[in-house]
């Protein structure tokens, strides 16, 4: 089985401690992932705000180019990048008409049959069935898994089962031997695009978010969104001040936090890279017992 | 110049909606061609489609199907019955070649007397532009000829 | 007991067994292709009230059809088969014939495929010049009626003369007319065995128009034909959705 | 020999300013079998019918055409006039030379060759129509009502004091529904069982009512006025005939802790149990699922040995019973949509967060609470209330798009309880609009408003969750710009949607009656007939069509009980004889029908069964197609798809289409 990657423009910069963590554990597991050669953005924030064709054939583009490496599966890490490029593929298969025209701008050909994994959906699918033998230590900490707003919405494209309360997250975090705990955040929005423009309302959406786990006990936040991380973990100076008080709570990525309990090094899996520093968490691993 | 081909038209059409719809024509005083009579049924769901194969043979050069819009049948499900047996029919004719482009079928509610009016005269517009049915009328003709002939050519 | 024996041609034919000892007579080879389920509405059969049938997989699917419009009542007690790997299947009841049917759902034929295909890349006047062609030929035998097991209607409406539905002369239209509606009511319902074509003394292949109409039907409603025991006639129901762009 | 006589009419001059009459019955007189025409001023006025009628006489005429205007408008006429002159009434058939013809055509050849064409179409039709006589079906008159909710008990109650019999079939072992379990009603706020005790002790008291509770509707069978019903009587595991309703049961019974169906799960009942106080019939049955008599294999007991009855019946078996009606009503109402339906309202997992009908409980007098407005997880008296209306109504995500039509005014009347009860507290609703369209209603809203002061905010509820004993609402005020609003209540009452009943689909099934993807039973017709089913002689009754408030359910249990009064006023219903009629033949044929019964499916109206032809020895010939008169309604649709005519339709027959359209064809 060849499964196809597509890392997206944050993969690269500024989140580029998920592509390494993903690859870590991808590696440690004897999985492969293939970059889709000559991938280009998916669009997100911008595209769609600004021309819908344009919004249909950038991520059209991509899976065209998919299809004509041959592979029937890719890993799309980020949220946005999923989102944008599973509304192309729920739209095209839906609407004729539209395909045909976006076929036309991209001048390739497309059946938008490429099957299209989330980073968790991928952990459950291909990890899940091997990594047993490889998970080492205990991630004896409460996690709170955040999904944020693009795996759940709209419901057609949805990554999750429960849209309303998602748990796939909540799963890998049992396998890696953490506590995920009930919250009342999972899905709400992290201020998202507002990340630069608007830091004010990205303070009071995040600041509640963190609150609110804070509040619940977890001793970290999970994320499989870079935009979410960023928000969570680079705006503490902002949501301090929102707040009126400092929670140091570290934000991981969900790969992160499979990878310390597979045992790979904090520094392979990026750790040293977040503003809230994560040693609480690399400390809090138990080694298993045989 | 030739005197203008007036085709001749069947309607078959519902109680309820079309008939009704053409009845409403005529309170409205809406004027439209003379080529075609209504025959009157229950619902589209009466409609036998040999009637349709009679009507052609007797020498009809088009026939209007028309009937409640879905949804609207004062019978519930009549129409919908028929489109189904209307589409069937149509791809039965258009693989024997039969010109099916004779056959209009439409829905026309009591309240579209307009509608009717309009049908009415597209159809025999279509139908005049097309002519006479002669591709079936002759039919008989033609073939006792091309059999007389290919005896004759032995 | 219905089935196949051996005729002087060394073509098989169909033949009837009432007594136990002439069993040896019957035989199973490819070549038994004919439909031997339109022998059970013959009287002779029907009075028989126990009946056996060594059915082909065209017989078997007749058997379901039939079943789904309640012809079969009780009299057939034996339904035999000889699968591919030439092992004889007895049934014991319809549902497992059925599930054999399913299981070994027959294709449309090459040579059907290959016809139709040229059929359907001919124009509009080229089609109709070749079935009228054909239908000129037609001397209205009947025989297309005869060896149709879906055709078991004890007085058919060609027969008709209040009112007459159809020309009784032979002359192209009605031809033509008599072809139109033994496609239109056999839409949805013929199994495609083939012997109607297969009969026909001036070798028309009536069996396209059914054969076609199943494929647009099963492509339209998705419904097949002798498929399941359950009723499934496509044009007994409707969809709120079906398509009406010819419909103005 | 047909002697037809065609009449042709000027309309004054509707007709004759554009169509030759004369010249019109002058060639309408030589068509083949036609024995008198003639053209006159006004066909349909007093002199033109006496014309009819005489010549009718005269000329001893077999049947008439009457070219006028549209057999819509006057066809009755005719053949009223035909019938007067003695010859059977669909002898008249009408051909349309106004509204088809005169009206839309101007004067012309064309337009008089028109009018004959039609008139010859029509004389080649009533050459081959048949005398037909209206069809009679008896009528058993007795009615059956499914279900003991307002709608039910209203229905019965008309049709009963109509004179008529009624059997009430009700699956709980008290009639009373969901009227029953409210505290208030809007917009008048009078206590709901003060009004419906009443109501339901008529019921029980009615001479013309047969009663059956913890009973169910097994299977129905037969047609309009010739309903068989086979009633399941559920083992009550008492004897009515002995208990007194004394109570010593319930107060000895040991399983105490049950949760309690009437009042929403907030409180709890015995195994031996009447409902509520109020019930009727005011006795219990036993609820073997939760006995421990049933459970535990014989063991207690208590109740038989303290019955002063002797009434208690553990070998009872559930009994069925068959009875004959005429009419049908079902009211079996509706349920509320529950638990895990709303994950990121909370529902289910806070305890303080609850639906319509447990507020009703809470509120109601009669209720765990004796009316005080207290939270379920610690029995305090909530400082903050949210009311959040359309909690999965109107939600296309969540499958249900329609409004259930009830909770604007009901959560109204939630928020104006509490505040009534507990004035310094505060009320909110979370609303989509107000649908307040009703006599007094918007006022109502208004009150709640204005001078409860209860603070409306326009917008969605996003999320529901606990923090610090809190329950957090997260919504939106779109009056505000979109603003974000957080409150922290104590308990959130959710206005969840109105579904169907559970058994609604089963039902259905049983009455072969249709309905719409969410299950509610559907109307015959959405404007002209709101209260009939497709199959005639069942009537609709309250929310199992719809959500519909008490008003309006007791407004339509009334219209389809005079439904089923209007049926049960002759002894026998009449009905045009314009059906389907499957053929007959002498032997050996018997008919036609080959019995593949293919047309069953395709009749709307279930009309077409399947009958066993036999011989003199009773020995099966052949099995056939025959219609229900009593049911066809003559669309024909079935005639058109029986592949050798076995079906013909009376009136619009085989015969006369195709001489209709032979003769427009042929000059």
């Amino acid at each position: 089985m060849r499964i196809g990657y597509y890392p997206g423009c944050s993969l690269e910069g500024s989140s580029k401690e998920y592509n390494d963590s993903l690859f870590a554990v991808a590696e440690k597991c004897g999985i492969t992932l293939e970059v889709i050669k000559d991938w280009s953005c998916c669009g997100a924030s911008a595209a769609h705000n600004l021309n819908h064709n344009l919004a249909l054939a950038l991520p059209a583009r991509t899976l065209a180019l998919a299809e004509k490496q041959g592979l029937e599966e890719i890993v799309v890490p980020c949220a946005a990048c999923y989102s944008r490029i599973a509304s192309t593929k729920h739209e095209i298969t839906n609407n004729i008409a539209a395909k045909t025209k976006i076929e036309g701008f991209i001048e390739l050909k497309l059946s938008a049959n490429v099957k299209i994994l989330t980073v968790f959906g991928f952990l459950q699918k291909y990890i899940f069935p091997v990594v047993d033998g490889h998970i080492v230590n205990k991630l004896n900490q409460k996690a709170a898994c955040y999904y944020g707003c693009l795996y759940s919405r709209p419901k057609e494209i949805a990554a999750v089962e429960q849209i309303e309360n998602p748990m796939e997250m909540d799963e890998v975090l049992a396998k890696a031997g953490a506590t995920p705990i009930d919250w009342a955040f999972k899905t709400e929005c992290c201020g998202a695009g507002l990340s630069v423009s608007r830091t004010d309302i990205v303070a009071k959406l995040s600041g509640e978010i963190i609150e609110d786990a804070a509040d619940r006990g977890a001793e970290s936040i999970v994320v499989a969104c870079p935009m979410c991380h960023m928000n969570l973990d680079m705006r503490r100076p902002e949501i301090k001040k929102t707040l009126k008080k400092d929670i140091n709570i570290p934000v991981l990525f969900i790969t992160q936090a499979l990878g310390l309990s597979m045992g790979i090094p904090a520094n392979k899996l990026g750790l040293n890279k977040h503003y809230v520093p994560t040693d609480k968490v690399v400390n809090c691993m138990v080694k298993m017992e045989a | 110049m030739s005197e203008q081909f007036e085709p001749k038209i069947v309607a078959f059409v519902c109680n309820w909606c079309t008939y009704a719809g053409a009845d409403l024509a005529g309170t409205s005083r809406t004027k439209y061609a003379t080529n075609v009579s209504i025959i009157r049924f229950p619902c589209t769901g009466r409609i036998d489609f040999m009637l349709l194969m009679k009507a052609f043979e007797n020498g009809a050069d088009g026939i209007i199907v028309s009937g409640c819009h879905p949804n609207d049948c004062h019978y519930t499900s009549g129409n919908f019955h028929a489109r189904r047996r209307w589409i069937v029919f149509r791809s039965v004719l258009d693989f024997m070649g039969f010109d099916t482009d004779r056959i209009t079928f439409s829905w026309v509610s009591a309240a579209e007397g307009t509608k009717w009016a309009g049908l009415v005269d597209e159809t025999t517009e279509k139908i005049r532009t097309k002519g006479a049915f002669t591709e079936f009328k002759n039919l008989d003709v033609e073939t006792t000829n091309r059999m007389i002939d290919e005896e004759l050519a032995k | 007991m219905i089935g196949f024996q051996n005729a002087l041609n060394k073509q098989p034919v169909p033949c009837f067994i009432t007594v136990a000892s002439q069993v040896e007579r019957l035989i199973y080879t490819p070549e038994c292709k004919g439909n031997l389920a339109v022998y059970l509405h013959k009287i002779e059969v029907k009075q028989a009230k126990k009946v056996g049938i060594l059915a082909n997989v065209a017989t078997l699917r007749s058997l379901v059809q039939l079943t789904s419009e309640n012809q079969l009542g009780d009299i057939v007690k034996t339904v035999i088969t000889i699968n591919a790997q030439n092992e004889v299947v007895v049934f014991e009841n319809m549902d497992e014939v059925e599930a054999y049917v399913q299981a070994n759902f027959p294709e449309y034929t090459e040579d059907d495929k290959k016809l139709l295909e040229q059929l359907n890349a001919m124009t509009r006047a080229e089609r109709w010049q070749y079935w009228s062609e054909q239908f000129s030929a037609c001397v209205k035998c009947y025989a297309c009626r005869a060896v149709c097991p879906m055709c078991y209607c004890p007085s058919c409406t060609v027969e008709s003369n209040q009112p007459q539905w159809i020309k009784v002369s032979s002359e192209t239209t009605g031809n033509l007319e008599w072809h139109t509606m033994r496609a239109m009511h056999l839409a949805g319902r013929c199994i495609n065995c083939g012997e109607c074509g297969r009969i026909c003394p001036v070798g028309i292949p009536v069996h396209l128009l059914t054969v076609k109409m199943n494929q647009d039907i099963e492509a339209e409603f998705g419904a097949k034909t002798g498929f399941s025991c359950k009723s499934g006639y496509a044009l007994n129901t409707f969809k709120p959705g079906d398509k009406e762009q010819f419909i103005k | 020999m047909a002697r037809i006589g065609v009449f042709i009419c000027h309309c004054g001059e509707n007709i004759s300013a554009t169509v030759d009459v004369a010249k019109v019955a002058e060639k309408a007189g030589k068509l083949s079998g036609v024995a008198y025409s003639v053209d006159y001023k006004y066909m349909c006025s007093d002199p033109g019918q006496t014309l009819i009628i005489e010549a009718i006489k005269e000329h001893k005429l077999t049947g008439i055409v009457v070219a006028a205007c549209s057999p819509r408008m006057h066809e009755g006429t005719f053949r009223k006039a035909a019938e007067k002159a003695g010859i059977n009434p669909y002898f008249c058939e009408m051909a349309n030379i106004r509204e088809h013809v005169s009206w839309v055509h101007p004067k012309s050849d064309a337009t008089t060759q028109k009018a004959l064409d039609i008139v010859r179409t029509l004389v080649a039709k009533v050459k081959k129509n048949a005398a037909l006589f209206p069809i009679k079906v008896p009528i058993t008159k007795t009615a059956l009502v499914i279900g003991g909710g307002i709608a039910g008990i209203q229905a019965a109650l008309d049709i009963a004091n109509a004179g008529h019999q009624v059997i009430m079939v009700e699956k709980k072992p008290s009639i009373g529904g969901h009227m029953s379990q409210l505290s208030e009603t809007f917009p008048t706020l009078d206590c709901s069982q003060c009004i419906l005790t009443p109501r339901m002790v008529e019921v029980a008291q009615h001479p013309n009512i047969k009663l059956l509770t913890y009973a169910e509707v097994e299977s129905v069978s037969g047609f309009v006025g010739n309903f068989d019903v086979t009633i399941k009587m559920k083992a009550k595991s008492v004897d009515y005939s002995k208990c007194t309703g004394c109570g010593a049961c319930w107060q000895k019974c040991p399983s105490k802790k049950i949760p309690d169906e009437f009042n929403e799960g907030m409180g709890f009942r015995t195994a031996i149990y009447s409902p509520f106080p109020q019930a009727v019939p005011n006795k219990p049955v036993i609820d073997r699922l939760n006995c421990t008599y049933f459970t535990k294999g014989g063991k207690c007991g208590l109740c038989k040995k303290v019955c002063p009855a002797d009434a208690i019946n553990y070998d009872a078996v559930d009994e069925f019973i068959d009875v004959k009606v005429g009419a049908i009503i079902t009211a079996t109402g509706f349920d509320l949509k529950h638990a895990d339906f709303f994950p990121e309202y909370g529902y289910g997992k806070f305890k303080d967060v609850i639906d319509g009908m447990q507020f009703e409980r809470l509120a109601s007098a009669s209720g765990p609470t004796a009316g005080e407005i207290r939270r379920p997880s610690d029995g305090k008296i909530p400082e903050k209330i949210v009311f959040v209306a359309c909690a999965g109504s109107r939600d296309k995500a969540k499958g249900i798009e329609y409004c259930s039509k009830i909770c604007c005014m009901y959560t109204a009347k939630h928020a104006m309880l509490y505040k009534h009860k507990n004035h310094e507290g505060k009320a909110y609703v979370f609303y989509m609009d107000i649908r307040a369209a009703g006599k007094d209603y918007d006022e109502f809203v208004r009150r709640a408003i204005e001078e409860d002061e209860v603070q409306y905010i326009r917008g969605r509820v996003s999320r529901i969750y606990e923090k610090n004993g809190k329950l957090i609402v997260k919504g939106v005020d779109t009056l505000m710009n979109g603003e974000p609003v957080d409150i922290e209540a104590d308990m959130v009452v959710l206005a969840t949607a109105v579904v169907a009943n559970i058994e609604a689909e089963s039902l259905a099934q049983k009455l072969h009656i249709s309905y719409n993807k969410h299950k509610f039973f559907a109307e015959a017709h959405p404007k002209l007939k709101p209260v009939e089913t497709n199959t005639a002689g069942i009537m609709l009754a309250g929310a199992c069509q719809s959500a519909k408030d008490i008003p309006e359910s007791v407004s339509q249990a009334s219209a389809s009980a005079s439904k089923a009064i209007g049926l049960f006023s002759s002894n026998e219903l009449t009905r045009e004889p314009i059906v389907a009629v499957v053929n007959r033949l002498p032997p050996s044929q018997y008919t036609t029908c080959t019995g593949c019964l293919l047309c069953q499916e395709v009749c709307p109206y279930h009309a077409i069964e399947s009958e066993e032809i036999k011989d003199r020895g009773g020995n099966l010939i052949k099995v056939a197609a025959k219609v229900n008169a009593g049911l066809c309604q003559g669309c024909g649709t079935c005639v058109a798809m029986c592949r050798n005519k076995s079906i013909d339709l009376q009136g619009f027959s085989n015969d006369q289409m195709m001489s209709e359209v032979m003769a427009l064809l042929n000059s």
